[in-house]
């Protein structure tokens, strides 16, 4: 019942591509393809989450698609979830939508084509998920490709977004192809297209690792892991906010749901090598991810740099999960597979707040880069507020979901013990460690953005000029954090909840989750960890209000004198004595120095700049290192074939003349 | 229910008792450097003349200025409540495992960092960029050596990990010794002592967490004051329970509760020793020493953890 | 070898087809526009000649109209209308270097060489006696690509084009006695339309680019 | 000649005999405004009779006509339906464009004329071509396409057309040459086993002995004729009077020399891969036109990178294509034939939607070099937003047709030789890129200034599109019967 209830959904998302093309006035079209978006996102959260909980997979087989493969679908846990998170973040982005598309301030022949391809975008990404043979996968992943990149390529007056969406079509075509070698291999020889015949197929070792690094590849090229990721920190800025919270928070997500639905469902058995490749590239992306983000100036770039860490993070829960599931210990990889889901959804949330609050300010502001902000909090409160969240999320720090996530992946990789080879115990525990020293930059990271963009003075006049965002803004992000809180006091419920995927895919779920009570998440035994998430909120309540009531006699008696703050008696101090962005993160930048290609140069005084010039570029290796190379040897293979067409007619005869002689001789 | 009234109780004696600690700390290096140093309760003196005090605020301080000081003491007792300091077995400390604690301690560091910078001068942003870093610089040694100890205690709940030395037949882990020191130098990098911070001084180039501090006057410096004190506590029981819990009390009877309370206080001293002897002969490192510092943090670490691996697992 | 004794036709059809490869040979030397142009109706003359005989032999009468359809276009039509063009366009005196002539001579024996070995398994097949002029006719083609190739006059492109044509039909003749009638007219009236467009070339090529230089034609292209 | 009993062949018949006579016609009142509309008088009832033609050999089966003259089949008709489609569609956009092309001085009265009485002549040796059963007519057909559209590419006499126009004469003409030996030594062969030789050079006859005929000869007869209808289909290395040609002659013309000659060129080399693969049991002829298939994809692919004339980049975009589906020829097998056949239409259709865009584009910015043309979307939204579309269709992105034949010829190639998918993987990706970067900037980016409007009729461009996006999401059941009929003809068994 419910899968139709999430192709209703898709159907209304494609209804909002189409809604706005005969609405004469420009908002209210606007308007009434976003209320249509948001329609669509309830539906599909709600079949998905019932879907997910009932536990059950449905199927059914509609006329479309090629004639001897029409296209099936499915719904079961893992899809469920899915949905329910592309469907409840699409909800809560089509509330903020409107009213930034119109205060924006687009024309309306782009405004138009912005809603389209939003529509096409969702409705892309839930078919992606309820498609159940590779044909109409395939034709759902690209529909999502394409119709993000004309959202990336939407203001494409500035020659840095095109060259972006250029990018960003180019990888994902790349990527697609590696997909869609992957399904070929299993279908090739279990001769079927739909997911069923290549569950029922049997590869050979061999098959099954090449499937699997095809697979690995071509979604890997989508999550944005490390060596595949150049796309991703250029095409999330150049997008709107709320297409950049969309592709951040639930894009790269979908490319998980796809790794998870190809090595699980898809391929079945699961080899150790997999679990190293994926725990190392995890972890790689995890820490370059961060290390990047850190010197990144441009709030956007930032935030799109930190989704390659979570991804990273979602990628070391896998390879724990594969790990554990090749040694036969199905509780451990279940835990594994739950840690990573959980993290998907936390960073879906505060991914997409975070994007949203940086939309605001930079709609506000006019400004994108963070040396430019300063004293936002007063301005803009609320999106202030509701940015802090975000940040304290995305830092994993113990109130909110951030923390259970990491916590639940620390606890996998603590499990360790379990693993027969001391090798890969040691190689765990090592990037456990990883991991912490990703969690701790990140927190650096996000104390960073919040300090220098919301607090201390105004670095620029536009700062002064920005104003509280209107309601519907408003609204979105603050329901977001509040997501982030709930998720993260009641872990237990969420885990209970998504057993039925582990359940589905592995054959196990948690065993030790059912024995306590809601106050505890105790993944494996009440005695080897727990945390009380919802005992740790009261505590510290009761520790501040008793603090607060201490105190409150000694309030009334003195009271507050406000005074200019303490500048060593060198009078007034300007916003410029401020610590700037690159001054921030001075010190993780000596000290991790090999890890950016920077270059850092000061400028002799010039009249104009009488104090000289400081220019840090900060490069990525992987670009100059991997992409460059590879355009300059396609480039330089285009001009040796260019030189078949000479021009002159007599060697274009003597080309015919030679195949003809040369054909002979091979025949004869 | 007397157990959550005795988890209480622990929280607030802990709160007492951190003033003491510090205090004793800077008694016994003024002896070693044979000064009339100030005696052990000056720091209680200290702190009742602070929130006797009037309160100064900068002019454009937000909200988060004043909060700061509530979240990062409320915190930090929430993080000492957890920590079995006189007796195991207490129900607030199935609230949270060795994570999570580093998770509070990471929480408070990430207010602190934000309330320095709210200022928008230069101290308050090279405070938090400097505790920032030597923060996450320390964390990945800090959890590496957690691991090692869970690996052969099978659990990172303090409590359980503590009942496990006590029930087991003492056995020398030469894993638990590469990580202890590995904790050592973590906690003196955490607590801002000596070798990477100085607590005594106000220069501005070399303070990392006064910068944070310095803005504030009155009662919120008390506050913070306090947390800080606290948190040396915390990491002072944490090391010693660990590897010495001997003499903690394992039933809530009154008699052994006593000889706890007595052996922390024993041991507590004991460490307050170790840590002014080690500050009165180290010198403080220039910053860009500090990772040299915490990599050796590290390497102890991974050594114990590999040792664990080697030799240890049959 | 014992020698295979032919019926006088069977010579007779052997020898021209020695003679045409002869023309195709003078043609590749020759410098010369109006000699080259004489020749190439000379090699018309030949391929007409055959057919004849071979209709006459084997009583294939619709050949007769093939005949003078080759008499009619290969020996007065196209070189009397390239002669006029060489008159008007007064190239007359322009003497064409031919690149090498003694590599393209070496080449040419090589490739006629080659166009025996390449139709030997085609030899045993054919019970007739005419069966080795295939791997002449073969060769005749090659030898007019060889003369596209090598020359630079748009007008020698012609003539080599043209060759090819009555490599062709001498193909088509004398390995298996004539191709159906239909074929013929439309081979014939292919040959007439591009002899037409030739000339209109030449005049457009003339204008444009002041000669006819072939290799003056080079502006599109990819090199740069 | 006895009866032709014209009544029951009067579909085929008429599809024939229209566009002869509209030549006839258009050849005496070419140069005046109504030469448009009649052209697409004309166009529309060709197609009519081809519909009719089509429905009935949907139900009959194929047909021959007595004296086996013409020979349709499933196979060849929905070439044909395509044929007189893209034709028709063609013809709506080239009234306006030539009239515009007239207006402006670049075309005078004789050029009109010429212009008009080829393109039906073009559309008669085509539609010739497809029907004959006698290989030699096919040959004097396409030889006749050749001829009829030499003198459109030097249409506008600048240098650069008339040299493009000779190049093409003088390889056509050669490569040609090389088919006709071709034809005459499996006449040769023909002639050795069918007593009646007026019957030798029948299609169908031959098809019904092709296990008898000698299998060396008619090797050699198919490498004659790859290397002679390759020069036609635009394989390289016999490719290169290809984008000349295409990008000189008016853009009407090269909408359909592109969409419709490289597919008839490439149906007769099938054709005789169909004769020849019986006799010799090995897939000799289709390992030889997957190498060809092969070298032209990757070549044409790295070739895009480097060009900047608009038009040439996409008939060297065609040369990819092309390449492609002799690949897909090549393979043999009935998932590959099917896929070749689908892709064969998508790449008509969308081939000749983009250069009807690109003409008035050109036409637009009055230039077709890529650096000059910048904004379209910005000046004028349907022209920008249809290249674009055209152009991700073209590139093989899914919601799109070509991106199901390509998924097809994917899954047959992995079946049959794994290893080859790796070169048509890279191959995809490096013409996407070199399709792309040149596309985008000219359709995103600031209006170049001083470029107004023109009237431009972009309804032919949406019903391609529309066909394609349908031909993409669902192939439609009546069309896939169709297709796997014409399967089961070349590679023995069919698909569904």
């Amino acid at each position: 019942m419910y899968l139709h209830l999430a192709h209703l959904g898709v159907l209304l998302a494609l209804l909002s591509a189409v809604a706005p093309l005969p609405v004469r006035h420009v908002n209210v079209g606007v308007r009434l393809a976003f209320t249509l978006l948001g329609l669509s996102g309830l539906t599909s959260a709600y079949a998905g989450g019932v879907g997910m909980l009932s536990g059950a997979s449905l199927h059914v087989v509609l006329p479309i698609g090629l004639p001897w493969l029409h296209s099936h679908q499915h719904l079961d846990p893992l899809a469920g979830l899915f949905l329910l998170l592309v469907g409840g973040v699409s909800a809560v982005v089509s509330l903020y939508g409107p009213s930034y598309v119109i205060s924006s301030g687009t024309d309306s022949a782009s405004a138009r084509a912005l809603a389209i391809f939003t529509g096409l975008f969702v409705a892309g990404m839930y078919l992606v998920i309820l498609a159940a043979d590779a044909f109409s996968f395939m034709v759902a992943w690209e529909l999502m490709s394409v119709a993000s990149y004309f959202l990336v390529a939407h203001d494409h007056a500035q020659k840095k977004n095109t060259d972006a969406a250029f990018l960003y079509l180019l990888m994902a075509q790349a990527g697609g192809l590696f997909i869609l070698l992957g399904f070929g291999v299993l279908a090739g020889i279990g001769d079927g297209f739909t997911f069923s015949a290549m569950q029922s197929a049997s590869l050979a070792p061999h098959w099954e690792h090449i499937a699997f690094g095809l697979a690995f590849i071509g979604f890997g090229m989508k999550a944005g892991i490390v060596p595949l990721h150049v796309w991703l920190p250029q095409a999330h800025p150049a997008a709107p906010s709320h297409i950049s919270a969309l592709m951040s928070g639930v894009m790269l997500k979908v490319a998980v749901y796809g790794f998870i639905r190809f090595c699980y469902d898809l391929v079945g058995t699961l080899h150790w090598q997999w679990g190293m490749i994926v725990l190392l590239v995890g972890c790689a992306s995890a820490l370059l991810g961060v290390l990047y983000a850190l010197m990144q100036h441009d709030l956007k770039q930032l935030l799109a740099y930190s989704s390659i860490e979570n991804i990273g993070i979602i990628f070391m829960g896998l390879g724990l999960s594969f790990l554990f599931a090749s040694s036969g210990v199905p509780t451990l990889a279940a835990l594994g597979l739950l840690a990573a889901l959980y993290h998907c959804i936390n960073h879906a949330l505060f991914k997409s707040l975070l994007f949203l609050g940086a939309g605001a300010v930079i709609q506000q502001s006019g400004r994108h880069d963070l040396n430019h902000m300063g004293g936002l909090l007063r301005l803009m409160p609320i999106t202030g507020g509701c940015f802090l969240v975000g940040c304290i999320s995305i830092s994993a720090l113990p109130p909110f979901n951030g923390f259970v996530s990491e916590w639940l992946i620390f606890q996998t990789a603590l499990q360790g013990a379990e693993l027969e080879s001391g090798v890969i115990k040691s190689l765990v525990a090592v990037a456990a460690a990883a991991l912490a020293l990703t969690g701790a930059l990140v927190a650096a990271c996000f104390v960073k953005v919040f300090g220098i963009a919301f607090l201390g003075k105004a670095r620029t006049e536009d700062m002064l000029r920005s104003h509280e965002v209107s309601a519907g803004m408003k609204w979105s992000q603050a329901l977001l954090a509040l997501g982030c809180l709930l998720l993260g006091i009641f872990p237990t419920f969420i885990v209970k909840s998504m057993q039925t995927i582990p359940i589905a895919l592995l054959g196990s779920g948690l065993d030790s989750m059912g024995a306590n009570t809601w106050l505890r998440l105790t993944p494996i035994s009440i005695r080897a960890s727990s945390y009380g998430a919802p005992m740790v909120l009261f505590g510290i309540c009761i520790a501040w209000l008793g603090a607060y009531i201490l105190l409150h006699p000694r309030r009334r008696k003195t009271k507050v004198r406000f005074s200019p703050a303490w500048d060593c008696g060198f009078g007034p101090l300007g916003p410029r004595t401020q610590y700037t962005d690159s001054s921030f993160s001075q010190p993780i930048r000596r000290i991790f120095r090999p890890v950016w290609h920077i270059d850092e140069r000061v400028e002799p005084p010039t009249p104009e700049a009488r104090g000289g010039r400081y220019i840090l570029h900060i490069g990525d290796w992987a670009w100059d290192k991997l992409y460059v190379p590879l355009g300059r040897v396609i480039q330089r293979s285009a001009k040796i074939a260019s030189k078949i067409q000479g021009g002159n007619i007599r060697i274009y005869l003597a080309y015919s003349f030679f195949t003809i002689i040369v054909m002979l001789w091979i025949v004869t | 229910m007397n157990a959550w009234i005795l988890a209480l109780v622990q929280t607030t004696l802990l709160l007492l008792l951190a003033p003491l600690l510090s205090g004793w700390v800077k008694w016994v290096k003024c002896k070693l450097q044979s000064r009339r140093g100030p005696v052990p309760w000056q720091p209680y003196r200290d702190l009742a003349k602070l929130m006797r005090k009037e309160m100064v605020l900068a002019e454009h301080a937000s909200p988060i200025f004043r909060a700061t000081p509530y979240i990062v003491l409320s915190v930090t007792a929430l993080a000492s409540s957890v920590v079995p300091a006189f007796a195991i077995g207490l129900p607030t400390a199935a609230i949270a495992d060795v994570i999570v604690m580093v998770g509070f301690f990471a929480l408070a560091r990430f207010f602190l960092s934000l309330a320095g910078m709210d200022i928008g001068t230069a101290f308050g942003g090279m405070g938090a960029s400097r505790e920032v870093t030597i923060s996450s610089l320390a964390e990945p040694a800090m959890l590496l050596s957690i691991f090692t100890l869970s690996m052969t205690f099978d659990s990172t709940n303090l409590d359980s990990m503590v009942h496990f030395t006590l029930t087991q037949p003492f056995h020398i882990y030469p894993s638990f010794i590469f990580s202890g020191l590995s904790l050592l130098l973590i906690a003196t990098a955490e607590c801002g002592r000596i070798p990477i911070d100085n607590p005594a001084t106000h220069l501005e180039l070399t303070m990392m967490h006064e910068a944070l501090i310095l803005e504030y006057s009155g009662r919120h410096l008390a506050l913070l004051e306090l947390a800080s004190m606290l948190k040396m506590l915390i990491f002072g029981v944490l090391i010693t329970n660990l590897f010495v819990p001997w003499g903690i009390a394992l039933a809530p009877g009154v008699a052994s509760l006593a000889i706890g309370t007595l052996s922390m206080l024993v041991k507590l001293m004991l460490i307050g020793v170790v840590l002014a002897v080690s500050e009165s002969v180290l010198a403080k490192m220039r910053l860009f020493r500090a990772p040299e510092f915490l990599s050796l943090a590290f390497v102890l670490s991974l050594l114990g953890m590999l040792s664990h691996v080697i030799l240890e697992v049959h | 070898m014992d020698i295979v004794v032919f019926t006088l036709a069977e010579q007779l059809i052997l020898t021209l087809a020695a003679l045409m490869l002869f023309t195709s040979f003078l043609l590749l030397a020759q410098t010369r526009l109006l000699t080259l142009i004489h020749i190439f109706a000379l090699q018309g003359g030949l391929l007409c000649v055959t057919t004849l005989v071979i209709a006459f032999t084997y009583g294939r009468h619709h050949l007769l109209i093939s005949a003078a359809l080759t008499l009619g276009l290969k020996v007065f039509f196209i070189p009397i209308l390239l002669q006029r063009l060489v008159a008007r366009l007064d190239i007359k005196r322009e003497v064409e270097v031919v690149g090498n002539p003694t590599l393209i001579m070496l080449g040419a024996a090589a490739l006629v060489l080659f166009s025996y070995y390449a139709v030997l398994p085609i030899r045993e097949l054919s019970m007739l006696a005419t069966r080795n002029t295939i791997a002449i006719s073969l060769a005749i083609i090659l030898l007019g690509m060889l003369l596209i190739i090598s020359r630079r006059k748009a007008v020698v492109q012609v003539v080599g084009f043209m060759c090819m044509e009555n490599g062709l039909l001498f193909a088509a003749v004398a390995a298996t006695q004539g191709m159906p009638m239909v074929v013929e007219m439309g081979v014939a009236l292919d040959v007439l339309v591009a002899a037409i467009l030739f000339g209109i070339f030449f005049f457009q090529i003339r204008t444009e680019f002041g000669s006819l230089d072939v290799d003056k034609l080079n502006r599109l292209k990819e090199v740069d | 000649m006895h009866n032709l009993n014209f009544s029951t062949y009067s579909a085929l018949y008429l599809t024939l005999i229209i566009p002869l006579v509209g030549s006839g016609v258009l050849a005496l009142c070419g140069h005046r405004r109504i030469a448009g509309s009649l052209n697409l008088i004309l166009c529309s009832a060709t197609f009519i009779t081809s519909f009719i033609l089509a429905v009935e050999i949907f139900y009959s089966g194929s047909i021959i006509t007595p004296l086996n003259f013409f020979y349709v089949d499933a196979f060849n008709v929905y070439l044909v339906l395509l044929n007189s489609f893209v034709g028709l569609t063609t013809a709506v956009f080239s009234g306006p464009y030539m009239a515009h092309e007239q207006k402006i001085g670049r075309v005078k009265n004789a050029g009109m004329r010429l212009y008009h009485s080829m393109y039906q002549g073009f559309l008669f040796t085509m539609l010739l071509a497809l029907t004959t059963n006698n290989l030699g007519i096919l040959w004097v057909a396409v030889e006749g396409a050749t001829l009829a559209t030499v003198l459109l590419v030097s249409l506008y006499r600048t240098p650069e057309s008339i040299e493009a126009g000779w190049k093409y004469f003088i390889l056509c003409g050669v490569g040609i040459a090389q088919a006709m030996f071709g034809t005459t030594l499996i006449y040769f062969a023909a002639v050795q086993i069918i007593p009646d030789s007026s019957q030798a050079l029948m299609w169908s006859v031959l098809y019904a002995h092709a296990s008898e005929l000698e299998p060396t000869v008619l090797l050699l007869a198919f490498v004659f004729l790859i290397v002679g209808y390759g020069t036609k289909v635009g394989l390289v290395p016999l490719h290169n009077w290809l984008p000349d040609a295409h990008s000189e002659g008016p853009t009407p013309m090269s909408a359909i020399l592109s969409g419709l000659l490289l597919n008839i060129a490439l149906y007769a080399v099938v054709r005789f891969k169909m004769l020849i693969d019986p006799a010799l049991g090995t897939n000799i002829a289709g390992h030889i036109m997957m190498g060809f298939g092969l070298l032209s994809f990757m070549v044409a692919g790295l070739l895009l990178h480097r060009q900047l004339d608009i038009k040439r980049m996409f008939s060297y975009s065609s040369i990819e294509h092309m390449g492609l589906i002799t690949f897909a020829f090549g393979i043999g097998g009935p998932l590959a034939t099917f896929g070749a056949l689908l892709h064969m239409i998508v790449h008509s259709l969308t081939k000749s939607a983009i250069f009807v865009t690109v003409g008035h584009a050109a036409q637009l910015c009055k230039t077709q070099s890529i650096n000059q043309i910048r904004g379209l979307i910005k000046i004028q939204p349907e022209i920008g937003w249809s290249l674009l579309i055209g152009t991700v269709a073209i590139a093989g992105l899914p919601p799109f047709g070509v991106f199901t034949s390509e998924f097809l010829l994917f899954s047959a190639t992995i079946k049959s030789y794994p290893w080859l998918v790796i070169t048509l993987l890279a191959g995809l990706c490096i013409a996407f890129a070199g399709l792309f970067k040149h596309v985008q900037p000219m359709v995103f980016g600031v209006r170049s200034h001083g470029v107004i409007k023109i009237k431009a009729n972009m309804w032919p461009v949406a019903l391609h599109f529309c066909i394609i996006l349908w031909l993409g999401i669902a192939v439609p059941e009546v069309l896939a019967g169709w297709i796997d009929q014409a399967t089961i003809m070349i590679s023995g068994k069919g698909v569904l």
